[in-house]
């Protein structure tokens, strides 16, 4: 079985549809943690700045709730979504 | 029991199969939310319920780990709908089985609080002049923090 | 609307009449008392419980207006069981249907320590050796203070 | 219509069963007020006597709850009964 190279990077609800994409890819060198993911992506520009701005955005990293400073490596989920609203 | 599902649920079964948690149970209470008329926006005619499928379930049954350590309880229950919801429809449930009644309020309300403030779901409300997501309320994390 | 019955009620029944209530009820909560084998004494097989007839009723109606002035409420159902009843069998039902959770759970969680402390019935458990008198428990007094 | 001159008094679960007595009626000139009647009936002594003893016996007057100094009058309905234990 050969490790993925790669990061998984999801999001979901308003942000999933102001960035109309679901899922993503990123090598695995790019990114030391969470918040080197989220800043990466703001520099593509338009409604994906909100991920490095002051609007709350959380992230989990392989389904567990987690910090920007949470470290990430090949084969990780990482997800972004807003606060949630269940219930 | 953790569910999450599209479908419809029923209470009244699952009101049947908390109450058979046996001899000990004294007390069953029961929770369960609807979609109302007006919650962001008025005239609210529907709902649609996004999660994320895996972490959802996983937070859930660590609250239900939480509840069942602070409190002493017989049976939980919880369903969680996803997907398009009309108004009226059920949302949400939450049932608890326990000797004493204070040991199901408390494990039930938590239970609840913590579902609004931990659990990946997000709620879009619909009306006739269109969609917009539900921005999460202060009450509810204030709620939340209060069992910390 | 308040009951007091000696024969059973169909908690189901109960659900969908506060789920009718209308479209702004949000939240449903409700409990449900049942015969346990352990109360006072342990190996119970069942209850006896007596009331008064007339100021039961009416000490039930002030909780009820008591609970709709404290909190926004859309419905209120109490039903409670007299007469003889056996293990597992249901005792009491309060269920409240309202807009927000937080109104639903602090009623029905009143109206039940408040049926507790303040309402005439009194309860005789019955176990094979014999039948004895419930004693009324210092931590429902406590309960039903802490919403004065 | 004549109004009764009586106090109808009424006892419930362990104390009706205890006094072997569900209820009796007193004349009414013979109490002022809830407590005279809890005095007068524990002179009949044996378990009449926890009318006025130590134990916690709870007392209403017209089916709403009362205490000894409530006033009673022809045509009343006064009830004692151990503390309450439904629910």
């Amino acid at each position: 079985m050969t490790t993925p190279d790669t990061i998984r990077v999801r999001f979901f609800a308003r942000l999933r549809e102001e960035l109309d994409t679901g899922e993503l890819e990123l090598p695995a060198g790019s990114a030391a943690n969470a918040g080197d993911i989220a800043r990466a992506l703001a520099e593509k520009g338009g409604p994906w700045q909100q991920l490095a701005g002051d609007q709350p955005v959380l992230v989990a990293v392989n389904q567990i709730m987690a910090k920007p400073s949470t470290p990430v490596k090949a084969g990780d989920e990482v997800a972004f979504f807003p606060p949630v609203t269940g219930g | 029991m953790i569910s999450i599902q599209t479908y419809d649920f029923d209470a009244a079964a699952e009101y049947q199969a908390l109450r058979a948690s046996g001899p000990a149970s004294g007390a069953i209470v029961t929770f369960t939310g609807l979609v109302r008329d007006s919650g962001d926006l008025s005239g609210v005619s529907g709902l649609f319920l996004e999660h994320y499928p895996g972490m959802t379930e996983q937070v859930i049954q660590g609250l239900i780990d939480e509840a069942s350590q602070r409190w002493d309880l017989q049976q939980v229950r919880v369903i969680h709908r996803v997907g398009r919801l009309a108004l009226a429809d059920q949302i949400v449930f939450v049932g608890v089985a326990s000797a004493h009644r204070g040991d199901g309020f408390a494990a039930c309300q938590f239970l609840m609080d913590a579902l609004k403030t931990s659990a990946p779901f997000w709620k879009k409300e619909i009306t006739s002049d269109g969609e917009q997501w539900v921005e999460q309320k202060d009450s509810d994390l204030l709620r939340s923090q209060h069992w910390e």
